[in-house]
């Protein structure tokens, strides 16, 4: 089971702020797949993601208990 | 009677020492609407040697629920940010130096201005300043300091060439879909908020306080009480083209050129001209005023017609508040001022 | 061209209605410090309806680097902070309504200005006050917002009469040991960080978003990258003496009494002589001037001492600049001030 | 095993900002009496106190792997 965590305009989008879902094994590249076609959520790969509340790539492998952050940057200023 | 610095220095990780260096250092504000009007304020209040404002806007009255430097008279009197924020920080501490530019800063500038400055502050609203921002500090090793907001959001993350990955490590090209003020609205203390993450980080920079750097991405939102901090070290792409073991700072290489551009948080589009352009303000005044009401100032001309108002700089910028269609504002733009205009091609004045 | 609030009516959660039921709304601000200042701004360029400011200090040197709303004329000026900061925040915004007390507030204003607003911003500088506006707040059903900042460090909490436990709940009685900016000093990001915790808690509440309350108090530390959330809903007493089933509001039935205190964060002494004293200022001046520069404004008397500087203000109060030592202050108040003072007994004039 | 955080005063006058000690099973109380003794911490008395993140007061037992943070008052303003 990983954790993931919704911010700003994906958190609107996904209509919650967090999702309990078993992909652990998964990268984290295949996992904003999924999550594209499941939930619709656009622009996932221009977000930035952590794991764990680090920054981490594309290639990263998602363990059991992890828990993924995707960041959409805000722009205002 | 107790000195002005007295409780800052009373904060026993700044202490004497660390005012001093303060005193003696230099702050670069790229863009003076919230986030940078707010960081100008802290910072100047604290006591910095000396900032550099840039900002190629005037100040409006929707500014004003956000932007701290700003009065009724400055969005009455349709002066530049810049230039109004200058005002306002000599009243509040006359021995700061202040330099400003009313200029829609580019690649050119800033690759001129960051060496001059010990940090940058990121005062700007959208991703492709903050890129040549990041490629100016990798160049000339100068540490800057990212910020935004919008909506109830905010985020803030201090960036240390050759020591820490950039901006370019961690958002891996040009963003979609990032939240704006257009969009999203902003409110205040989302504002502040962001401010002081991010002059806590230029103050511990500058103090000489490098072991309390955050070294972390912060993104809070102040309405639903959340605060998340991410750490991004193993971030660092050898092959980064703005950092990396080749660096190339692409975004300093890239020619300036004409643009149409709709301002965040504001119903305008900017147009740039790419070279400079000098009116004759007599010439263009006469032929205006025979569309609507025509006032100058040392810095610009204002035209209001029916559903549009029209800012003209002495650079040849021009804003066109009232819409957010680049197209309108680019036939607003041939139809009132391109043919009453002449044109001289002059280096920048940087 | 863009209407003033449109930014932040844009911000779903406040639009159109919220920034209406804004505009209708009056806040009180206990004390125009550091916090105090900041949350005025904040409120009053969001577009509040009106606010009372409430402050018994006059501004100095060495609030400068932290105090926003205040400019160097102010403190070379010796003005009050409610005067100055009235001035400041009307150049801002003119729709506002702002009303001004430069006193002492005790129990006995508070008791009545209380339930002409519909919220209490907490710039107080000590836990007298704020059990204070608890009682208050409790009395008269009016929520209030505690913050307050030293070093680094801010925290901030809002209460909410009949549904959440109060402030003397959590607390039990006057806390020993609590961080001041006279000892920790202070930096102008914690202070903008804590004031923005308040004024969003202020906002959400004077739009009519209360499912948005925080509820929990709120406590970080901005050098250390640190914050921490913890909720009080379970501390409820039923027999607080503030918010208990029988409440006595303790706090507001202390009578005035005269009082010498250091003041947080400068080198002062504030001398309250309990009762309304009127000295005639003319005979105080031809009497002062033999021992220094006296010079007068509209609120009050100021006489340059050797070492320290003395300030009289119209109802009698006494600030003491360069000492913190009460005994000395008072000395000094015995020998220039009380000898050459009648006293007439009058009600305050709130 | 309980997890103790410090802030603020408290956090200057233990030298340190969290502490891991065998005290499950006393009161907030008799930890307070116990940090006083070993730290020399002084004020505990009248320092507000969070049990996993909620305010509690002197007489609530401590369970394993409870977190109890002390929150000195700041006063500035």
């Amino acid at each position: 089971m990983i954790n993931i965590l919704f911010f700003a305009r994906l958190q609107e989008e996904a209509g919650r702020e967090s999702l309990h879902v078993e992909k652990a094994g998964c990268t984290i590249r295949e996992l904003k797949e999924w999550l594209n076609e499941e939930y619709r959520l656009t622009g996932l790969n221009r977000t930035m993601t952590a794991r764990n509340e680090e920054f981490t790539n594309e290639d990263a492998v998602i363990a059991d208990g992890d828990t993924i952050a995707f960041i959409p940057p805000v722009s205002g200023g | 009677m107790e000195y002005r610095y007295s409780r800052q220095e009373q904060f026993a990780p700044i202490g004497k020492a660390g005012q001093e260096r303060l005193s003696s250092s230099h702050a670069l504000i790229m863009g003076c609407g919230a986030l940078g009007s707010a960081c100008a304020e802290i910072l100047v209040r604290a006591g910095i040697g000396a900032v550099t404002l840039i900002d190629r806007d005037i100040v409006e009255p929707s500014n004003l629920h956000r932007q701290n430097l700003y009065a009724e008279r400055d969005a009455d009197g349709s002066v530049p940010k810049a230039e109004a924020a200058k005002e306002r920080l000599l009243e509040i501490n006359s021995a700061v130096n202040i330099h400003t530019y009313v200029i829609d800063a580019g690649s050119d500038q800033l690759d001129k201005l960051a060496p001059r400055c010990d940090v940058m502050v990121d005062g700007s609203d959208n991703f492709d300043l903050r890129f040549i921002l990041n490629d100016a500090a990798e160049k000339h090793g100068v540490p800057w300091v990212f910020g935004a907001a919008a909506g109830s959001f905010g985020m803030s993350c201090l960036f240390l060439p050759g020591e820490l990955p950039c901006l370019y490590c961690l958002m891996q090209g040009m963003p979609d879909g990032a939240m704006t003020c257009e969009a999203s609205g902003i409110i205040s203390p989302a504002v502040q908020m962001t401010a002081s993450f991010q002059t806590a980080e230029v103050m511990k920079l500058l103090t000489g306080n490098t072991g309390a750097l955050h070294k972390k991405l912060v993104l809070f939102d102040i309405w639903n009480n959340t605060q998340q901090q991410f750490g991004f070290s193993s971030m660092k792409n050898q092959n980064c083209p703005s950092c990396g073991t080749v660096p190339e700072h692409p975004h300093l290489n890239k020619t300036a050129r004409s643009s149409i551009r709709t301002l965040c948080g504001s119903n305008t589009v900017h147009i740039n001209p790419g070279e400079e352009v000098h009116y004759d303000f007599l010439m263009l005044e006469e032929h205006l005023k025979q569309h609507g009401k025509v006032k100058k100032n040392e810095h610009l001309l204002t035209c209001l017609l029916p559903s549009l108002r029209l800012a003209i700089f002495t650079d040849g910028r021009i804003l066109i508040h009232g819409t957010n269609n680049p197209d309108e504002a680019e036939a607003v733009y041939r139809h009132y001022i391109e043919t009453a205009a002449y044109t001289a091609e002059k280096e920048p004045e940087t």
